[in-house]
């Protein structure tokens, strides 16, 4: 509900103070809790907040303090991110699977005084790091299971703190909103670590306007109103659930829903029915080979119909999805397969009403991005980072392409520079690096172009295109280019592959690591009577060295069509005996690869690979989820592939 | 396939706890009940809804009646046809010896005696479990059946037995025509219905399935097994009751003891059986069933009509519906309910298999 | 475990027999259960723990002796009664409801408490439907309680049997008694399941002060958890005490590797 | 002998007599009770169909004795059927679904005797004639009907021979192992389907000697397949898995029922028979729920 008034707040509780004043009955957010969609109107969300941000005052927190959240995505976590706000101070949420260890950084970097923890199991650790964080003072918790025998003084229950919150303002009634008048659009709105794929993370610091500029504008753009439903399942550390469920719902004044548990989100998907949704590529993949996985059981007749009419989607519903001609019979076609197979489809995915839905973070397999757009959900891509307050450019309706990434969203300006790196200016550009001069810097030029470190270029169409990061573009020894992400994301559009590191940086011939994904590979070992124990064991079978090798020698076909790439093709690979974590730091938490973790730690492998050995030895440290350390040892074939001829252009 | 559930979240639980939480379901409901009010008149033929639809509503009550002693609460019966005799006599003594009675209330009150003879019957059952009660309310059955044989008081001193049910008016309005018996069965019906399901989802519902699950262990919860086992029998005998008053005044418009035999015992409990128990949709199904195959064995019959004395047609119908009865126990013990449960299931999560 | 002992007797046993025909189920047992503690009946199969159980809450009637309950004598209590008095329990083999799903199974648990009549339910009014949501809420919460979201609406005979004895477990809850009795709780369960089942336990009986009567097999949690135990042997009491003195007990070693008596 | 008292000894003795038909038509309801846990339903309607079947190849001409042996025959291929057709898919279900299985046999099984034969009321004769016995009458003035006593005398015959093949022997100790526990005997071998065919087979074997019997009385037709229902109160006195029950069941109902048809009747209205022998059960069962001879039953939680 972006009226002329509210344009004139310059922050967020500002935004809101304004929006009571004729949204106050909407639905703000919802939880899935005792049963049912528990629903929060925006009265009681700021009644909540504001208690709440009385309370903390109470307790000493001021301007400038960070207060560091640390749960799954709940309303009054939410809330917590404005009653800091509301006070001038700064919500810092972390991620809720890290580790005490990790915590512990952002706890100690951001100077937090103050915690806000979701259950027991979060208390518990920002208990275990306070030894290291002596500036810790209180921890505020949210559910009380299991919390009541410890030290009152240090842990508190975040109701109880409201009401001392609302006694406080029944005195001084005029202690938050006294605070909020003095916000400024440059305030910092937020800190978010990003997890880096290398070194220790760094604290981006986004103001006030860069959130609301940059919500605004993308409101704008898909012309999202209040009527929207959104699913907040995303960590809300990550920019993107800041951006599409915090800021953007702020200010559009739709109605925000978090999920029971991490375990019934497909479930509450599925009751939301959200109609603007984002999710990672590997979400989207995950879902389609559930959908392959749960179809391949079905019986004649649905087998039948499921892939008849994904045959005249795949052939009309593209092409419908954008706009373009389609012949009446071709339509009507499509209609009936609506009505057959692709309405009660997205009905049981939980995407009947997606209008809008992105996704970004890495590349997506074009076969999983035209499976959604041909069903008629509206799916684009976006790029963009947290340093830009998440877009940097994105695809308008109509214009969507699998290979390319769209063009700038309105205010922001994307160039090439001459290593072919792209660098972008706008108005959701960072603040800085908190307390990291030297890297705001690095990154952010004095006139606020701010370098990606991702490669990249201009296609004929003037979409933006991305082949890999920057600094890990190599060169072969025959001098071609080696760009591994893109031959890593070839491979993982595989089901049966789930992770994928590739090697060839002055190297003669490119190798790689591959993951097997253990529901694919699991249920494909099922119907052929491969039987195995453990992962381990289905990852060394010959039948599934087999397989990824038919897998790798399809990519090496596609890959001898491209003369820039022909070199790259893979000549020898193996299978990993565990699975890539990031609890063993081998990914982030989003899941891209550290490269130089899996030099230092697999160095010998990749000797392996290159030296014409068949076997070689590892043995891994590893961490359980309990939390308990231990090795997993394996000898480990290594397999060649067939490298195909390139093709030369009169052949082709 | 035809549901479309996403996007049906419930945000209290009044929505998460009503009969149909699921949209689809409700538009379904919706155009059944049009359908019966205003379809049904345009489209049937006198014959048919004099003939078909009123027993089949009237059988439905008295289903729903058998269901919540035996398919709920887990109490065989083999007396449901007393319960609707005694109804029915009741109804017919109301009416016509005091006819001041508003018809609507001879109805009720007709079941509410049914209600006391059903407590009457249901006494023992605290102390007498499983076919042992069964044989009980098959006793039942017989000395209903005997005293209305043999005192001619109840028919008002008819010789013969048997006597015509008088005239029934509503405010004023004489229920003349059959469309007219057709909505006040109707009317009766879903009334009934819905204060059936209701019980079955409220806690005496939940008592009486836990009686029939586990007695033990619905009494160590604090469940009262004489008084959950005596509310089901009256409820079922209430249900039985107007049942038969309506039978006997809506449909054959006559009482006659010769109507409430054993096998109209047993034909109730084939159609909880066959529609389902512990369903009330089930005695609709079951209901339908009963009704409608004995006239799909009819027409079947009249194809042979002339090559095939009559007598052996009606042998030959009576090995059918036995045989079918078999047939269908073996295939889905569960009942039509269980299987448009199945089918529903496999509607909500097409095209997945499971 | 609870730390602070109030002396205050809730269930005085005395004297108890029970006896089939001619097979002596229990012989003269005499115990107390003190407010708010945890109490452990152990002993080897067929000790007659169960059986001691059915007798507490009136399920079988002793053929002597007499159960003193809140300073009450009660003399043939029937276990309808006895969940008046604020008696639950859970059995050795699961006794839920299989017909009907978790939500409906932990419903029946607060029946005591609802109070509309027939007329009412029926026609659904107001207070009979507020009746079902104040305590379906009160049935979430124990929901939430005890980790069982995800199986709320499944019919409970489909569940696993870990869940069931939790769904069971539930039910009792449900009710808010006054003495919970618990028979073999953990029966059948893993590690896991054992700890959480545990940490519930504890959960009632502290943060609702709960009395629980415990069974079990496992020694372990009998010995953690207990503030005190009696151990049964062939329906005869043979040991009484806090859990390192019955450990320590030659009858009770005895009992348990088998020596003849 | 004053009359009344001789009219009373007589009345009881005839109570007596018919008592003994029903202990036998009770045994083949204990039978199948014993061996699947269900209540026939269908007893009824295997006395039609035996009677019929009879009666019909009687009528052909064929040697009195033969034609026993031919419906015996048929009685227990029909026991086979029912075992193979109906029984075996439905092994695991509950004893209700069970039981109107048997309902839907009775359906059944009465279209298809009348189907095969036909509706007719056909007239039996089995040879005993139904003349009082002369040398009781003269000598204590007592009308007993020579009838009552040759029939009392074959089903006793039969009741014992029954009693004691299923409480002896091999067949004996399987049948109590099932009427314990139906899979935990099946697990130590014991075939579940023959039991279930013989015990089906005797049933069939008393419907045969109930039908000839009640077929002479009354004629071959429809309503002797209500007789089976008479039974029942027999079942509800002596208990459903009690074979001693049935026995000593049988004689009270039989003795009472005829009793109260003569003193109550002419009091109340007449025609009591159909329901007053349930009377009399009924009272009986308040007092003792599990039956005459039924094991009371300990449940264990």
């Amino acid at each position: 509900m972006a009226d002329s008034s509210e344009s004139r707040a310059q922050t967020f509780p500002q935004l809101l103070r304004q929006r009571l004043q004729h949204d106050a009955e909407r639905p703000a957010m919802r939880e899935k809790a005792y049963g049912i969609w528990q629903t929060w109107t925006l009265a009681q969300l700021c009644e909540e907040a504001f208690a709440l941000a009385a309370g903390l005052s109470d307790l000493g927190f001021v301007r400038n303090d960070t207060l560091v959240i640390i749960g799954d995505n709940r309303p009054p976590l939410y809330g917590a991110m404005i009653a800091a706000q509301s006070l001038g101070g700064v919500p810092v949420p972390a991620y809720q699977d890290s580790v005490a260890q990790e915590i512990e950084y952002v706890v100690d970097h951001a100077e937090a005084r103050f915690i806000v923890a979701e259950n027991q199991e979060q208390v518990d650790k920002a208990l275990e790091i306070r030894e290291q964080c002596p500036r810790v003072e209180r921890i505020i918790y949210c559910d009380p299971k299991g919390l009541r025998n410890y030290d009152p003084q240090v842990v508190i229950d975040i109701a109880t703190l409201m009401a001392r919150g609302r006694e406080v303002l029944k005195t001084d009634p005029e202690r938050v909103n006294s605070e909020i008048e003095k916000g400024a659009p440059s305030d910092t709105a937020i800190i978010l670590y990003t997890s880096g794929t290398t070194g220790r993370p760094k604290g981006v610091v986004l103001s006030h306007e860069n959130l609301l500029v940059t919500a605004r504008n993308i409101n704008a753009f898909d012309r999202i109103t209040a009527d929207e439903e959104v699913l907040a399942y995303l960590p809300m550390a990550w920019v993107g659930d800041n951006t599409f469920s915090f800021a953007m719902g702020l200010v559009a004044g739709f109605c925000v829903n978090c999920p029971e548990s991490a375990s019934t989100v497909a479930q509450d998907l599925r009751e939301i029915g959200p109609t603007f949704y984002f999710a990672p590529p590997r979400i989207f993949e995950s879902v389609l080979t559930s959908v392959i996985i749960r179809m391949k059981d079905a019986g004649r007749l649905k087998r039948w119909l499921f892939e008849h009419f994904m045959a005249v989607a795949k052939k009309t519903g593209v092409a419908l999805m954008d706009g373009r001609p389609v012949a009446f019979w071709d339509r009507l076609h499509y209609g009936l397969g609506e009505l057959l197979v692709y309405g009660p489809l997205k009905n049981t995915l939980g995407f009947s009403r997606v209008r809008v839905a992105y996704t970004a973070g890495e590349a997506i397999g074009p076969e999983i991005f035209e499976f959604y757009r041909s069903l008629g959900i509206n799916l684009k891509q976006l790029y963009g980072q947290t340093e830009a307050t998440v877009f940097i450019t994105m695809q308008p309706d109509g214009v969507v392409r699998s290979e390319s990434v769209g063009t700038p969203p309105p205010g922001v300006e994307v160039r090439i520079e001459d290593n072919g790196e792209v660098v972008y200016r706008g108005p959701g550009v960072f603040q800085e690096y908190f307390k990291n001069p030297e890297a705001t810097a690095e990154t952010k030029t004095q006139d606020n172009w701010v370098h990606t470190g991702d490669a990249g270029y201009f296609d004929d169409e003037g979409h933006l295109r991305i082949i890999d990061r920057a600094k890990d573009v190599g060169k072969m020894n025959d001098n071609s280019m080696f760009a591994p992400k893109f031959l890593e994301n070839k491979l993982k559009f595989f089901p049966e592959i789930k992770e994928v590191v590739t090697f060839g940086d002055q190297r003669d011939f490119v190798t790689a690591f591959i993951n097997i994904d253990l529901d694919a590979v699991g249920n494909w070992a099922e119907r052929n009577n491969v039987t195995y124990a453990s992962y381990q064991e289905l990852a060394a079978h010959p039948k599934v060295y087999a397989l990824v090798q038919e897998c790798i020698e399809q990519v090496n076909q596609s890959l001898a069509q491209d003369s820039h790439l022909s070199s790259s093709q893979i000549r020898r690979f193996l299978i990993l005996h565990k699975e890539l974590d990031p609890d063993d730091g081998e990914l982030t938490r989003t899941r891209k690869v550290r490269r130089r973790i899996i030099n230092e730690r697999y160095g010998d492998l990749i000797d392996a690979l290159f030296d014409g050995r068949e076997h070689c030895f590892v043995s891994t440290e590893v961490m359980f989820e309990d939390g308990r350390q231990g090795r997993i040892e394996a000898d480990l074939e290594i397999c060649d592939a067939a490298v195909s001829p390139e093709r030369t252009r009169a052949a082709a | 396939m035809l549901y479309r559930e996403t996007g049906q979240f419930k945000t209290s639980y009044k929505k998460d706890m009503a009969i149909f939480p699921i949209r689809q379901d409700r538009w379904a409901l919706i155009a059944t009940l049009i359908f019966v009010v205003v379809g049904v008149p345009l489209l049937a033929t006198e014959h048919v809804i004099a003939g078909y639809l009123i027993p089949l509503l009237i059988w439905a009550i008295a289903a729903i009646g058998l269901n919540i002693l035996t398919g709920y609460t887990g109490q065989l019966s083999l007396g449901h046809g007393a319960f609707m005799a005694v109804g029915a006599y009741s109804a017919y003594n109301l009416a016509a010896r005091v006819p001041e009675i508003p018809i609507i209330l001879v109805f009720l009150l007709a079941g509410l005696i049914a209600a006391i003879f059903g407590v009457l019957v249901g006494s023992p059952s605290l102390r007498i479990k499983g076919f042992y009660l069964a044989v009980a309310t098959l006793a039942a059955q017989f000395f209903v059946e005997w005293v209305f044989a043999t005192f001619p008081w109840f028919v008002g001193g008819a010789a013969s037995m048997v006597i015509d049910t008088p005239k029934m008016t509503i405010f004023g309005y004489q229920i003349t025509t059959t469309l007219d018996n057709y909505y006040l069965v109707l009317g009766f019906v879903v009334v009934g219905t819905l204060y059936a399901k209701n019980l079955v989802r409220s806690e005496i519902g939940r008592a009486w399935m836990a009686i029939r699950d586990m007695d033990v262990a619905a009494e160590v919860i604090g469940i009262r097994p004489l008084y959950t086992k005596l509310s089901a029998f009256a409820v079922s005998s209430f249900y039985g009751g107007v049942a038969g008053a309506l039978y006997a005044f809506c449909y054959v418009k006559s009482v006659d003891f010769t109507a409430f035999d054993l096998f109209v015992s047993l034909k109730v409990l084939f159609m909880i059986i066959i529609g389902g128990m512990g369903s009330i949709l089930g005695c609709f199904l079951g209901a339908a069933f009963i009704v409608v195959l004995p006239i799909i064995l009819n027409e079947i019959a009249h194809l042979f009509a002339g090559q095939i004395p009559s007598a052996m047609l009606s042998n030959i119908e009576h090995m059918i519906f036995g045989g079918l009865i078999i047939f269908f126990l073996i295939v889905e013990p569960h009942g039509l309910a269980r299987l448009w449960m199945t089918a529903k299931e496999k509607l909500r999560l097409w095209p997945f298999p499971h | 475990m609870a730390t602070e002992h109030q002396s205050e007797t809730l269930l005085k046993v005395d004297a108890i027999s029970l006896s089939f025909g001619g097979v002596h189920a229990l012989v003269d047992v005499s115990f107390d259960i003190q407010k708010g503690e945890i109490f452990s009946i152990i002993g080897p199969n067929g000790a007659g723990k169960s059986s001691m159980l059915n007798v507490i809450n009136g399920v079988y009637q002793p053929t002597q002796g007499t159960i003193t309950y809140k300073g009450e004598v009660r003399q043939g209590m029937r276990p309808h009664e006895a969940a008046v008095q604020g008696i639950a329990r859970t059995f050795q083999n699961v006794a839920l409801f299989k017909g009907m799903n978790t939500i409906d199974n932990l419903m029946t648990g607060r029946n005591l408490k609802m109070k509309s009549n027939l007329l009412m339910q029926g026609f659904y009014w107001g207070p009979a439907q507020n009746e079902e949501i104040v305590h379906r809420q009160a049935v979430e919460n124990i929901i939430d309680f005890l980790e069982i979201q995800s199986i709320r609406k499944t019919p409970v005979g489909r569940l696993p049997y870990g869940l069931q004895k939790r769904v069971e477990l539930g039910r009792a809850l449900a009710a808010e008694p006054t003495l919970l009795l618990l028979d073999e709780p953990m029966a059948g369960m893993n590690l896991e399941e054992k700890e959480n089942t545990c940490r519930f336990i504890l959960d009632v009986n502290e943060e609702l002060g709960t009395t629980i009567v415990l069974i079990e097999h496992d020694m372990s949690v009998v010995m953690d958890i207990s503030d005190r135990v009696i151990v049964l042997d062939y329906g005869r009491k043979i040991s009484e005490g806090a859990p390192d003195t019955v450990r320590n007990d030659q009858k009770v070693i005895d009992a348990y590797l088998g020596v003849a008596h | 002998m004053p009359v009344e008292l001789a009219f009373a000894i007589e009345v009881l003795i005839a109570g007596l007599l018919s008592g003994v038909m029903y202990s036998l038509v009770a045994l083949g309801f204990v039978l199948i009770f014993k061996a699947s846990g269900v209540f026939n339903f269908a007893q009824g309607a295997m006395v039609l169909f035996a009677a019929l079947t009879f009666v019909r190849i009687l009528e052909m001409g064929v040697n009195f004795w033969l034609a026993i042996a031919i419906a015996l025959a048929v009685m227990i291929l029909l026991a086979v059927i029912i075992e193979r057709v109906m029984l075996r898919p439905l092994v695991a279900q509950p004893v209700i679904i069970l039981f109107m299985a048997t309902i839907g046999l009775n359906y059944f099984l009465e279209g298809l005797a009348q189907g095969i034969w036909d509706s007719q009321v056909h007239g039996l004769d089995i040879g005993i004639p139904d003349v009082p016995w002369m040398s009781i009458l003269e000598s204590t003035n007592i009308l007993i009907s020579l009838f009552d006593v040759w029939t009392a005398v074959i089903c006793g015959v039969l009741v014992l021979f029954l009693a004691f093949f299923f409480q002896k022997g091999r067949i004996g100790r399987a049948l109590r192992a099932v009427a314990d526990d139906n899979q935990a005997a099946m697990s130590v071998g014991i075939p579940l389907q023959l039991i279930w065919a013989i015990v089906w087979a005797a049933a069939g074997m008393v419907a045969l000697v109930a039908g000839a019997i009640w077929g002479q009385r009354l004629g071959v037709q429809f309503s002797i397949s209500l007789v089976a229902l008479k039974a029942l109160p027999v079942l509800i006195l002596g208990g459903f898995n009690s074979i001693a029950g049935a026995i000593i069941g049988g004689l009270i109902i039989g003795a009472s029922e005829k009793l109260a048809e003569v003193y109550l009747g002419p009091i109340i209205g007449g025609g009591i028979e159909s329901w007053a022998a349930y009377f009399i059960a009924m009272l009986f069962l308040i007092v003792r729920p599990q039956g005459l001879f039924g094991e009371k039953i300990i449940e264990r939680v």
